[in-house]
């Protein structure tokens, strides 16, 4: 696996999710799934899983997945991304799944994975407190074992497609430590509470557990290592996703500044908008290079996977937010409006930025491994 | 007895003849109106007294001092705009018609200039107008509208010959919004809320003396409201910590909790850029009188993009509650839901156009490279050429 | 005084100052001076102080001084500073003489002030530690009373015009606490070693005091006030000068992109070079507000002066690197040469916005004045 | 055997032969030259081997890894920009003339493109060239010539026909610079130090057979030229935390006093910044292999604004301390004097050059947005005119 070459298989393997996602998720398609309660297609989903395969990419095979790692799947993001699909990929595909692999949990895995990849379950990784802090060191949630069983008391905010999930891995609190437990989604005193978003293509609710049944999912030692594991899996999805959300951006100004007159002259022909443009470019190259680099980080060990994650999400969550702001400055007022799709890209790229425990955090996080630490191998 | 004097006296016995507290609005405008202080140099029964404009602020520190109420909030582009407008350049008798419903609100102004087709490039647009005997028949499509829904008259900027270069084919008119040729749509935005709309003409006809300059005037007639505008948006405040940088000042004190040495960092520069900005709009007030000319226009480009810091800020600063919105769906009037405390987001959402209407930072700071700083204009695709053969699009 | 309004007065003081550096500290001047040992020339020093009378214009008319206030002075140094004047006009008019009046000591005062004004005495205030730290809590130069009077002993570094100083002011620790005292320049065992310096305008010393004989000048619990009002003065000269020398950077920019012609145009014609110029103009005009704020915040009370002196060194500082930067870039290769006048506003915005404790310590200062503290005025 | 198993055995041999340690540097190079490892993707007896250009890496790797010299940084102009150009564009014998002394740096080479009236726009320069016989003679003034005092060997490009539009009247030549006609000034810039040189040129003679490329084809070979000098500086480092950000990175760690929660935040996001940097450098050649074409100039544009950046941060962090300078006056040589340690300060004022030399942030934002993303051109004065009629100042 040489750093930034593809092989055939996954430019075929980008070929087919960018049909897809222009077929599913055209324009008026996303405008209209966004002003929809779950905010997506179940049935979409389900053909993603079952009939496209593309859900189960990053699983092992003997759980229903194609065994491939997460280059494939930073390339199936890259195009969702690119669509600003409203879909539970982070939450399900990335953090959920990730998390139930890490968890040590056979029996748990055995049952939800599989489901997974056919687009049958939609499972959240509820891993925030009550105020939306994720990975807490002490979960709002509590858990207690009793006669019958786990039960779960608290509450969680931002949860990631917590109302829409058939099922919740829910981090909490137990005397022995800090544990995973599976919540049905249509469990006894679960009620989940969608929240207002900014972003409409991504879902958060706020969960409350009334003596909730649950069932711990592996050991308690192995939770934080499956959330941490889950996030940085989620981080180059993440970034894979501004990637092909950016360039689309680009894509569209640069359209825009080629076709668009004033003052007798294409827009593009200005200097004022010619530079703008380049620099969205830069922004893009960088945030695609540091979003690759962080999948082949995992998948081939080029570099520290979280050293790769943290300077991915600290590039790209920065380029996105910087190429969506000047792509509404490159339209104009048009950019502005409702019935463009920019302020999608726009709400997504600030939402992002804030997820996961947010791009400050990964900063902070890269400062402590490059600044603070022993030098880094090549860092002098 | 001083020009100044004179104001105050008449300020004083507005109010004590008509106390704000127990006088309906509109008859206090109307008595601000006939004493000649809505505009106080406008000359004598045109709303004004004839007196220097520096002394409006004289009068308006005593009538809303006292508690009246602020006409330009009430009808911005009636009182900022479409008043000093008028009185420059409709007849006596147009002015006089025109004014006094203006100032007391009973008729609510809206501004026909921007077109899908022409932004920057303003005087480009298309809308025609054509005559027909004594009325003028205008078509087109006009965008980036506020106050459309509610307002009973428009200045408007229309083509009248296409066949001269574009500054020199334009003529300024009154439009009257009841018109049956006359749309409004409202124009929704990132924000959910639809503050603007699209004004679709079609037919829409104007008497010839609601006409305001001569024929192919209608460029220089827009100056004037042009100039009043960006003052306006760029003219600031001169109270420290109000504006934008208030609100994210104020998120630090009420959240400790999100504090953290990088936010102060961030946050301690854009006070000081702030505090610059409004400082340097007291200088040129000091140094300019009432009348700010081109170099208003930094105060417009540094407050449009240091509000959009601030706001980036106050967004990195509420952290995962940045991800939350108070609601998309527009009330019936187009305005957006009611929240406690300050509604951060959507300040945030909507600061993004603050670089975008009113001038675009692009077109302002050619505006200070080619009007302040004397540095010659760009090479130019469209001057002296018929407006009609200028390419488009 | 209504704030921004100048005198008639202020204005001929104006076209005075701007008269004398035409005239004495044109461009080939400048450049004669700076490869000069003491980096100015004392006759001209004289002329200004004598025959013009500009260095005792803040100073009270019983002491020699024209007892005229702060917006004056500033306004003689942002001519200064637009001929980017290399003259001890900070050292000795802003930060000697203001801590003399200050410290509370009729008699220095009236010996020095006067000489001062006079253009006769250079006078230093060394008010540094040994590593050129601003107003040390633990100055590093020790003051001990002997049978003879006063003795100094230890180093101090970064000590402005202490070179060429006449007298030097020292800031040291006494048994009681923090005291100021008079070193006569040519006193045995103080040897003065001039640094080699980025801005060859503003000459830098490090002193060394061997039992050197001093004189206390003032009470002990008067000095750090009088160091911290100094540097308040300071801080205005500096900022005002930062005006001058950005706004004569602008204009030789607009100049030059006027007249230079490339691609068979004026560069000013482009639009990355306009918009470059207009970034500057809002930097000059932004600096020029804050800078003359400060002066009348002191002399007229519009403001607390210390919040208008840190709002103007944040802001003038910053504004004059960039201005500085985009006048290189405007004039291309030229403006990195040692012929062109460039270089030598550059380095006096790199070393000025270093001194006084730096343009990071004013951030800080404002920072805890108008975040930590209680809501200043008008600030919500 | 492959071409790679070739280049490696022909660089072992040369190695095993001529052992880096105790062959002096000109034979050893004479030795690579011989053996076809100068430029490998050159034809055999020209210093290569014939076989791809991403094998040079291959073969440097081996040579230079033994411990032998690097032609680049003893003779960048020489290696990097002549020797492509001469096989290029030269005729065969010329070629075999020119080459081993590049390579084995008997001949140091220098570039004369840029003038005091050609800047940004290199194309408009106007030292001319004028045919006698079989000679031209060649007036006019070069300026930010690197190496120039020591070169023996200049690539020049001059004016041969005034009356073309500017891009065609040019033609390339290669100088020597022993002529009489040559003569070289240093150009003292604000480090102190003449990095830089100033070349006057009053009738110098060159025979016509040193033209490279047809009468009036001079632009066309100077791309070539230009393309391999930004790819060479734009080119970065596959070594994290190597270049600029190195320099700041030790700061940090060397120097724990200066520490502070600002500077941490400023530094973390420019290590983001140049390992992105590092990272797009990487991608880009494994996506384009060695060729790098427009895309390069995102190397050098990012680059260069990240030098500048780093180098304020050093600044910044040094506080006081930056107010010192470890002198101006030039050595003989014109390099700068010796110091301990790294002295910032003089690389943080030589940083203010990178935007400028091998093409100004300005011309490479427009070189991406032209010919990366394809927006259309400004509008032009000089286009299609002859030199000689377009404005020049």
């Amino acid at each position: 696996m040489v750093e930034f070459e593809f092989t055939p298989e996954q430019r075929d393997l980008r070929a087919v999710a960018r049909e897809f996602c222009t077929e599913r998720f055209a324009g008026p398609e996303v405008r209209r799934l966004v002003e929809t309660p779950d905010g997506f297609d179940r049935e979409v989903w389900r053909r993603l899983g079952r009939d496209v395969g593309l859900l189960g990419l990053a699983l092992p095979e003997e759980l229903g997945g194609a065994g491939a790692g997460l280059v494939d799947l930073a390339l199936v993001a890259e195009e969702f991304g690119r669509a600003v699909a409203p879909a539970p990929l982070v939450g399900t595909v990335a953090l959920a799944a990730t998390a139930l692999r890490l968890a040590g949990d056979d029996g748990t895995a055995e049952e939800l994975l599989p489901a997974i990849a056919e687009g049958e379950a939609v499972v959240a990784l509820a891993a925030t407190d009550d105020r939306g802090a994720w990975a807490p060191a002490q979960p709002t949630v509590r858990a207690t074992r009793t006669d019958s069983g786990w039960r779960l008391t608290g509450e969680q905010a931002h949860v990631l497609d917590g109302a829409a999930a058939d099922a919740v891995l829910v981090l909490a609190t137990t005397e022995t430590g800090t544990g995973l437990f599976a919540v049905d989604g249509a469990a006894d005193g679960l009620t989940r509470e969608p929240l207002s978003v900014l972003d409409l293509t991504r879902r958060l609710a706020r969960l409350r557990y009334a003596d909730v049944p649950a069932r711990a999912v592996g050991e308690p030692g192995q939770a934080a290592t499956a959330v941490a594991g889950a996030r940085d899996v989620a981080a180059v999805v993440l970034a894979a996703e501004a990637v092909g959300g950016a360039q689309r951006l680009l894509d569209m100004s640069v359209e825009y500044a080629r076709t668009r007159l004033q003052f007798g002259r294409a827009i593009g022909s200005f200097q004022a908008v010619k530079h703008r443009c380049a620099d969205m470019l830069v922004d893009v190259e960088h945030a695609r290079s540091v979003a690759y680099h962080a999948a082949w980080a995992q998948d081939a060990g080029t570099d520290d996977p979280r050293v790769a994650a943290d300077l991915a999400t600290t590039v790209t969550a920065e380029a996105y937010l910087r190429v969506a702001k000047n792509t509404v400055q490159v339209h104009g007022g048009i950019g502005f409006t409702w019935e463009h799709p920019t302020h999608l890209y726009y709400k997504r790229a600030v939402g992002d930025a804030a997820l996961l425990g947010g791009r400050a955090a990964a900063a902070e996080r890269l400062a402590a491994a490059v600044l603070d630490g022993p030098a880094l191998g090549g860092v002098a | 007895m001083t020009d100044r004097d004179r104001v105050v006296e008449t300020a004083r016995s507005v109010v004590a003849e008509h106390p704000p507290a127990t006088t309906p609005q509109r008859a206090f405008l109307g008595a601000c109106f006939d004493a000649g202080l809505a505009w106080v140099h406008f000359p004598e029964g045109f709303g004004g007294l004839g007196v220097a404009p520096g002394l409006q602020a004289v009068a308006d520190g005593i009538l809303q001092g006292a508690g009246g109420p602020n006409p330009f909030w009430l009808n911005p582009m009636g009182y900022g705009m479409a008043g000093p407008t008028v009185m420059a350049h409709a007849s006596r008798e147009l002015a006089a018609q025109l004014l006094r419903p203006d100032y007391v609100c009973d008729e609510i102004w809206c501004q026909l200039f921007s077109e899908p087709g022409a932004g920057s490039d303003l005087a480009g647009l298309a809308t025609r107008a054509v005559r027909d005997g004594d009325t003028w028949v205008v078509t087109g499509q006009k965008v980036w509208t506020s106050n459309a829904h509610k307002a009973r008259r428009a200045l408007l900027l229309a083509r009248t010959d296409p066949d001269q270069p574009k500054h020199r084919g334009l003529t300024y008119f009154v439009l009257d919004m009841t018109d049956p040729g006359v749309e409004v749509r409202p124009l929704r935005q990132m924000t959910g809320e639809a503050e603007f709309n699209e004004v679709y003409l079609r037919e829409a006809r104007i008497p010839d003396a609601h006409r305001l300059g001569e024929v192919g005037q209608g460029w220089h007639v827009a100056m004037t409201t042009l100039m009043n505008e960006r003052t306006a948006i760029g003219g600031g405040s001169s109270v420290r910590g109000s504006g934008s940088i208030g609100t994210a000042l104020r998120l630090w004190r009420e959240r400790p909790d999100l504090r953290t040495p990088a936010l102060r960092e961030r946050l301690v520069h854009l006070f000081a850029r702030a505090d610059a900005a409004r400082l340097t709009g007291d200088r040129q007030r000091a140094e300019a009188g009432e009348r700010i000319g081109p170099e208003g226009s930094i105060g417009k480009l540094v407050g449009a993009e240091l509000n959009q810091d601030v706001h980036e800020w106050c967004m990195d600063a509420l952290g995962v509650e940045a991800t939350l919105y108070s609601g998309y769906e527009p009330r019936p009037d187009g305005s957006p839901p009611p929240v406690e405390g300050e509604d951060r987001q959507r300040m945030f959402l909507r600061s993004r156009a603050n670089t975008i209407e009113g001038g675009t930072s692009e077109v302002l700071r050619t505006i200070l490279g080619e009007r302040l700083l004397g540095l010659p204009g760009d090479l130019r695709a469209d001057t002296g050429r018929p407006w009609s053969e200028v390419p488009r699009g």
